[in-house]
């Protein structure tokens, strides 16, 4: 069981939280303006890291807010930043 | 009209020395959301007669409990019966962008006291409720057992538990089933 | 020791690497060893390396429920799985090597109104692909398995399954061994110890794969690293679609008999066999986040306990005896990615997340295959890598079937 | 059997059965001193090989005697050296497998979390010790210990403390801590996992009578100290599973703990100085000790070491000998043992052999927690390395045996622990122990032999050298792979005893170092614990919540069956006497078409989306237009994925200029709030808005029918409802049955209907209001789902799977043309979703109006089937008997289906394909006549 650092609430049990996958991916400016492909690699490609990832959070069961972080996905330990 | 029901109308409540587990129903509920620097926030704060605490898990209690949900949230805890309430928040910010709504069905008011209290409430919650950490003044949106809550610490050794009306009758029958124990003694 | 058949006395040899492969698989576990085998068998190519960054077979196929069905919703999946539970078939005979390969069936429970709709679907669709399937209710149920709890006063009450009676359970050591000691003797090189630390592309092609024992060359390079093949790939600037999440089950102590099948539960979230020694075999949920290790978390556990015993209350008081996890690569399907690349002669196999073990034999004639020929054996072609940019997915999320 | 027990030893006497044989013990006793107490030495049989087997070992590590419990209840598989004899117990020898029991079992079970600045594992000296200075800071202390009583070996080894006898001491320690406020000892609690960010679980065995008969505690500590002792290791040597074969720390447990003499006369096999002491004591008590055969050559460092050992002057010490045989008695157990040496061979009569082949820290916890192991070249065992979280280890679990070491290092662990925690220790003193010097100890995992079919390596596996030497024959070189080939270490002991020994042989056959070799992997749980205890008290209707509505009540005290909806109970049909589903659902589906009825529709989601940005907002969500709806008017919208799949649908209300009311469908409301807080929040922060779910705080009465008018202008006099002043697709607020109400007309069954929503304490108020006009019928889900149906309205999740866009459900109408862009609109443009043979939502009516066609078949072009595969061209998602079409009807996604319609399509059901012809999806009233009444 994790200790997730919510920016807001503190350290929280991970049973709490919902997992977002990898952070700052936009949503596109003007979808109708890509191809296929591109599309495709806004909907379906993420990044896959051994190692640090940085990655969203939301604190479902706690303050609803997303939140980004760090962690090592070979170690599983979060970066001490944590930026809202 | 007829008679109102509460979530936890058939609940039959615990009092025994070590711990009291009863509904406190028919509160009045509002959720606020507001930028907490703004001026409406202010002005939220004076008609509540309450400031809106912006230190994340605490409270603040005047006529009324507002206690901190999110970085842009609160809960506010009225009496039963105070409707005008969210009129008179509605006018003190008029114009301004802000988010009042009537929550007061929408969650049920738990309270658990006694020495036991914290013994009860470990069962299904992982947060830590020694007072050094959860003293009164404190609260937490967290999980209890499989229920989502609102947790606050007040005086002494009693909780209040806000749940969602749906998982009232599920919480309820687990606070009894995990209580059980700590009426033996 | 005892309760296992008697093992071959000789498994496979330990050679040095050569320099150059006509094909280099990376990966040494169920999936790469049954492709370097039907490279040879069916394809006369035994010029092949397959090289494993641990020991043998020590991921996911040592990690998985053995679950064996192909039971699967669209006809894609069910093309590929039931391709695999014919050869699981004739398996311990084609590889000489005892798989403990037990047809005990698998029931699929239903607990909603809604998961009887999606059960008979999959029965009704798997009877169209040729796929034994029965629809069953809750009192045949329990004549199946006399100890699933199916009395209507529980949580979420048992409403009926879908049967597949020749599904079953096999032991997983031995069908990655069964591969790798056949594999070996018609030539094949397994290197142990030798993780691919890169792979070497030339003018969009694939030439070599480098490793602590030094760069070998490689006419073809095929990726089965399961959990590890995003990391590979990147190296070769192939990305992928994939998420790597752990997976975790669990073992009880020896029991006599009482669960004759496999039960698989979505709703409820519960999958568990009785192996041939008497444990119970029961996998849990996968971890919500990408993790690269091979543990999961305590809290997955015990859900998984509170849910197998409103199934099976005579499990309460068997014991966990090991718990741990494997790491499965996740597509946004659910379904796997097989076939070419961008990169010239590098071939991807990955994305079965947690349905890998059971395709064995099926993904390892299909891929070989693929690599032989350049070109998509025809039950592999749905899953191409193609199908992310079309939106032509084979969803089996979405879909009736439980994954695993 | 005359008894084994030491003189002078006396207490409760407790009945029990083993076997089918009655015994007596002691309160206190384990089942396995009970049983050695009463010379009971082959406790269990050998399920492969039939071979006798003793008791090795006296607590956890035991790898051999194990039981099954019968009484009082059936428990497969536990140690007879772990379980605590009780009056009454019955047990019997397991040499294979365990067996649950046939009938529930009455137990409760429980768990409990728990924080703590330290949390220190292990309550003997240096676990003790180390609670205590931390304790004194102030500091929330956690002990746990997986024993009845604290003191960890010093009951087995009788050593003093503090001047005192160790138990002394140790219920010292305890009195100290039950006298710190911020401390707590959880004995009998077996601390088995260490995860992530010092979360540790155990599991307690709670005493008779306590409310749960085990509970497991979740523990989130700040610091952890380790103190969890070493394990005494075995050696592999020929016939070392015979019972009378014994670790020497379990001898002389067995002789200081529970006053029990596991024999009368043995021979002491030894690497080390650790059996000296056990080898004393035993004399003490009066077992003869016929030989010591210590594997070191210094026969004369030996001797001074003896010289001092008072009760075993004189014992003939067998310098550089080892153990090449073991004869056996009739029972199979040690009656004899062949020792070979420098001074030849000799067999020794015997039927005790005391065992030490060193010790092995108990890393377990370590190396979960993410520890690096190393191995240690003078203590010739694997100890802990770095660490990868919050933790420390103390005294003999990191390699330190003297007692008087584990004191000090206890001390000084517990007083780092609680000041890294932040507290600062006052000056604790260390306990006075002993100080002893021991001499190095030799190094032996395997006794040569020509054969090594009896040298076991793993006694319930019955796995030997030799089945070990034949898997690296097989050209095996992981101990993974030796593991999996043998089955060595995958016993109810998970190799706690043997594992490194395995490894070792393993070494010695690959010519490699154990060092280098490494062990398999220590993994959760360190000591096996019950699926009840895990489960804990998440079982039956808590197994997860039960989620109602307020008028539940009401319908279950009218007879109402339940369908589960996700966690939600909702009314199904409400039978009356007689009424089977069928009859029951024809009758209220008539009512609605014909009257009026009323559904219980507060499960719905509602979600209030306020602010400026509001309409621009959802505008981005659904993929029709809400910014141009009216305020008081209402729309139905859709909502997509990204990928284009529909995701929900529901009505929109717009309450004001910038405030509206999206519901969703009951099983996805908590999934549309999470997806609108993440675009918000993460893609949309500019936009102003505010999303607040008020699923509960309304309770919503679904009124249909052509009645239904009439219903609500008696109830609501003050509510102008003609078609023009109310029309479709509008809401109002008004009093309805005197409560503040906001009625909706809309509709899901094509007939006149109003939602009204009331405060949620006020529901039942409402339903008893409508229902008591007397000419409402209550109606539920399978009604709901038979009228949208004959409408042609898809249920989200039923008639669509998440590979289905709108206008795969005929709902262009709902996608707007106008809109730059909405969630998903990218997607619609693929090639795959833009397929003409796509599946559509088309309708179906079996050529036989009689037939009902199960949800889920299957539809094919041709009458006949060929043989497998057969391409489908779709299936049937909706299915059902209709009053109102007086015959059988159903909905399907067909391949190119709008274009099939008329087409005659075949469902194969088992015999012939019947029949069906594919008809528009709307069936019933498609002019939409009887809308407004």
């Amino acid at each position: 069981m994790l200790l997730i650092p919510c920016p807001w609430c503190g350290p929280r049990d991970e049973a709490e939280f919902h997992y977002g996958g990898q952070a700052h991916v936009a949503y596109p400016a003007d979808p109708a303006a890509l191809s296929d492909e591109e599309w495709a690699r806004y909907l379906f490609f993420r990044d896959n890291p051994k190692g640090r990832f940085a990655e969203r959070w939301s604190h479902t069961a706690g303050c609803r807010r997303w939140f980004t972080l760090t962690r090592d996905t070979a170690t599983g330990v979060f970066e001490s930043e944590a930026g809202a | 009209m007829a008679e109102r029901l509460s979530p936890l109308a058939g609940f039959e409540p615990v009092s025994a020395e070590s711990l009291r587990i009863e509904e406190i129903p028919f509160l009045t509920q509002l959720d606020v959301r507001v930028d907490p620097k703004s001026r409406a926030a202010a002005e939220i704060g004076l008609a509540l007669g309450v400031p809106l605490p912006t230190e994340p898990g605490t409270y603040a209690s005047g006529d009324c409990d507002v206690l901190w949900t999110g970085p842009d949230e609160w809960l506010v805890l009225a009496p039963p019966g105070a409707e005008g309430l969210e009129g008179r928040l509605r006018e003190a910010c008029a114009g301004a962008h802000v988010g009042i709504t009537d929550v007061s069905a929408q969650r049920t008011a738990v309270l658990v006291d006694g020495p036991r209290s914290r013994d009860l409430l470990a069962h299904g919650c992982a947060l830590d409720l020694h007072p050094r950490v959860f003293g009164p003044g404190r609260c937490a949106q967290t999980v209890l057992a499989r229920a989502q809550v609102v947790l606050a610490a007040r005086e002494g050794d009693a909780f209040m538990i806000l749940v969602r009306s749906s998982f009232a009758g599920y919480l309820g029958a687990w606070l009894l089933d995990a209580a059980a124990e700590h009426l033996l003694d | 020791m005892r309760d296992v058949p008697p093992q071959p006395e000789r498994l496979w040899t330990s050679p040095e690497p050569k320099r150059s492969y006509d094909v280099v698989i990376v990966g040494a576990g169920g999936h790469g060893l049954a492709t370097a085998y039907y490279l040879a068998k069916n394809h006369g190519v035994t010029d092949v390396a397959v090289l494993e960054r641990g020991w043998l077979a020590g991921g996911n196929m040592a990690r998985n429920t053995t679950i064996i069905r192909s039971n699967y919703l669209w006809d894609e999946s069910a093309g590929i799985y039931e391709h695999a539970l014919k050869l699981w078939e004739g398996l311990e005979e084609d590889l000489g090597y005892p798989l403990l390969f037990s047809q005990r069936g698998v029931l699929n429970l239903a607990h909603s109104l809604q998961d009887v709709r999606d059960g008979v679907r999959r029965v009704h669709a798997n009877r169209l692909n040729g796929v034994d399937a029965e629809w069953l209710g809750p009192e045949e149920v329990k004549e199946v398995c006399p100890i699933v709890d199916v009395s209507p006063g529980v949580r979420y009450p048992v409403l009926g399954a879908t049967y597949q009676p020749r599904a079953g359970i096999a032991k997983h050591d031995y069908v990655a061994w069964g591969y790798a000691r056949a594999a070996a003797a018609m030539g094949v090189h397994l290197i142990e110890n030798c993780e691919v630390t890169g792979v070497e592309v030339v003018d969009g092609r694939a030439v070599a794969v480098h490793t602590p024992l030094g760069r070998i060359a490689a006419g073809k390079v095929a990726l089965a690293a399961a959990g590890h093949t995003s990391v590979v790939a990147e190296t070769a600037g192939v990305r992928l679609p994939l998420q790597t999440h752990p997976l975790q089950a669990l073992v009880s102590e020896l029991l006599e008999p009482v669960h004759p099948t496999v039960v698989m539960s979505n709703a409820v979230h519960v999958y568990v066999s009785q192996a041939h020694k008497g444990e119970l075999v029961m996998g849990a949920g996968i971890d919500a986040y990408n993790s690269y290790r091979q543990r999961g978390a305590f809290h997955v556990i015990e859900r998984q306990m509170s849910a197998a015993l409103e199934l099976f209350p005579v499990f309460a008081r068997a014991h966990v005896l090991r718990t741990w996890a494997g790491i499965v690569d996740v597509s946004p399907d659910a379904s796997p990615i097989v076939g070419l690349t961008p990169v010239e002669d590098l071939y991807v196999n990955c994305g079965w997340g947690t349905g890998g073990f059971k395709a064995t034999p099926g993904v390892g004639w299909c891929y070989a295959h693929t690599i032989a020929h350049g070109e998509p054996h025809p039950l592999a072609a749905p899953f191409s890598l193609e199908r992310f940019t079309t939106g032509a997915l084979v969803d089996e999320h979405g879909a009736a079937a439980v994954a695993h | 059997m005359t008894s084994r027990r030491r003189e002078g030893v006396a207490g409760e006497t407790l009945r029990f059965r083993y076997d089918g044989r009655d015994y007596e013990g002691l309160r206190g006793d384990t089942l396995a001193a009970a049983l050695l107490a009463n010379g009971v030495r082959a406790v269990v049989r050998s399920g492969g090989l039939g071979r006798p087997r003793g008791i090795y070992a006296s607590w956890t590590e035991e790898p051999n005697a194990l039981v099954q419990i019968e009484e009082p209840f059936p428990e497969p598989m536990l140690q007879a050296t772990t379980v605590e004899l009780y009056d009454g117990l019955v047990a019997t020898g397991l040499g294979g497998r365990g067996r649950l029991a046939d009938r529930p079992d009455p137990a409760r079970y429980d768990a409990v979390h728990a924080h703590c600045d330290v949390l220190v594992v292990g309550a003997g000296p240096a676990g003790l010790a180390a609670a205590t200075a931390a304790a004194a800071s102030g500091a929330r202390v956690i002990l746990a210990d997986d024993r009845p009583a604290a003191g960890g070996c010093l009951p087995d080894t009788g050593e003093t403390v503090d001047g005192v006898s160790g138990t002394t001491w140790a219920a010292g320690m305890l009195a100290e801590l039950a006298g710190r406020p911020e401390a707590r000892v959880l004995p009998r609690t077996t601390v088995f996992g260490y995860y992530d960010d010092n979360y540790l679980v155990a599991v307690e065995r709670r005493e008779e009578g306590a409310a749960s008969r085990e509970r497991i505690w979740r523990i989130r500590a700040r610091r952890v100290v380790l103190a969890t002792g070493a394990h005494e290791r075995p050696i592999a040597f020929a016939g070392n599973d015979r019972p009378g074969v014994m670790l020497a720390g379990a001898a002389r447990a067995y002789a200081n703990r529970y006053g029990v003499l596991a024999g009368r006369r043995a021979v002491v096999f030894t690497t080390g100085d650790g059996a000296y002491d056990a080898a004393r004591d035993l004399a003490a008590a009066g077992v003869e000790i016929a030989a010591v055969a210590d594997v070191r050559r210094d026969a004369h460092a030996l001797d001074e070491a003896l010289a001092v050992a008072g009760p075993l002057a004189g014992t003939e010490v067998l310098t550089g000998h080892v153990v090449t045989g073991v004869g056996s008695a009739p029972d199979g157990s040690v009656a004899s043992v062949t020792v070979s040496g420098p001074s030849g061979e000799r067999e020794i009569e015997a039927d005790l052999l005391l065992v030490s082949g060193g010790w092995n820290p108990v890393v377990h916890l370590f190396s979960q927690s993410g520890g690096a192991l190393r191995f240690d070249e003078e203590l010739h065992a694997f100890v802990p390395g770095e660490a990868a979280q919050a933790v420390e280890v103390a005294g003999a679990a990191r390699g330190v045996y003297t007692l008087a070491g584990c004191l000090e290092d206890g001390v000084a662990t517990g007083t780092r622990a609680a000041e890294a925690a932040g507290f600062r220790v006052p000056p604790h003193p260390v306990p006075a122990a002993e100080r002893v010097t021991a001499l190095p100890s030799g190094r032996l995992w395997l006794v040569p032999a020509d054969d090594y079919e009896t040298h076991f390596v793993d006694l319930q596996r019955e796995v030997t050298v030799a089945d070990v030497m034949r898997a690296t024959g097989a050209g095996l070189r992981s101990v993974e792979h030796v593991k999996r080939y043998t089955t060595a270490g995958t016993a109810h002991d998970q190799g706690k005893l043997f594992g490194v020994l395995t490894s070792a042989v393993v070494a010695h056959a690959t010519g490699v170092e154990i060092g280098d070799l490494g062990t398999t992997t220590f993994r959760a749980p360190y000591a096996p614990v019950s699926f009840a205890a895990l489960a804990g008290r998440d079982r039956g209707m808590l197994h997860d919540p039960v989620r109602v509505t307020s008028l539940h009540g009401w319908h279950a005290a009218h007879g109402a069956l339940f369908e589960n909806v996700g966690q939600w109970k909702r009314p199904w049909y409400y039978p009356r006497p007689g009424e089977d589903m069928e009859t029951a659902v024809l009758r209220e589906c008539r009512a609605v078409r014909e009257g009026a009825g009323a559904m219980d529709a507060s499960t719905l989601g509602k979600i209030d989306v306020q602010g400026p940005d509001a309409a621009e907002f959802l505008d981005r969500l659904y993929t029709n237009m809400m910014s141009t709806l009216k305020v008081g008017a209402i729309r139905y919208g859709v909502m997509c994925r990204a990928d284009g799949m529909v995701f929900d649908d529901g009505t929109v209300m717009r309450l004001a200029e910038d405030r509206f009311l999206a519901t969703t469908t009951t099983g996805n409301a908590a999934a549309v709030l999470d997806w609108m807080e993440e675009w918000l929040q993460t893609e949309w922060p500019s936009l102003r808005v505010y999303c607040t779910s008020v699923t509960e705080h309304w309770a919503t009465v679904a009124l249909a029918g052509p009645r239904s008018r009439e219903v609500l202008a008696g109830l609501a006099p003050g509510l102008a409802v003609d078609a023009a002043s109310f029309p479709f697709m509008t809401w109002r607020d008004a009093e309805v049955a005197g409560i503040p109400a906001r009625v909706c007309r809309i509709s899901f069954s094509g007939e006149l209907a109003y939602e009204i929503n009331v405060n949620a304490w006020d529901g039942l108020a409402l339903w008893e209001a409508v229902v008591g006009t007397g000419v409402v019928t209550p109606y539920g889900t399978e009604t709901m789902h038979v009228l949208r149906a004959e409408k042609g309205y898809p249920i989200i999740g039923q008639d669509t799977d998440g590979t289905v866009t709108p206008a795969d459900l005929g709902m262009d109408w709902v996608v707007s043309k106008k809109k730059a862009d909405f969630v998903g609109k990218r997607s619609h443009a693929r090639a795959d979703t833009s397929r003409p043979d796509r599946k559509h939502l088309v309708g179906l009516l079996p050529e036989d109006p009689g037939l009902l066609l199960p949800e889920g078949a299957h539809l094919v072009a041709t009458s006949r089937l060929p043989e497998p595969p057969v391409r489908a061209l779709g299936h049937v998602t909706s299915s059902y008997r209709s009053a109102a079409l007086g015959r059988t009807f159903a909905l399907a996604l067909v391949s190119g289906g709008r274009e099939r319609i008329g087409e005659r399509l075949y469902v194969p059901l088992g015999g012939d394909p019947v029949p069906v012809t594919v008809t528009h999806h709307v069936l019933y009233d498609p002019e939409g006549a009887r809308r407004d009444g």
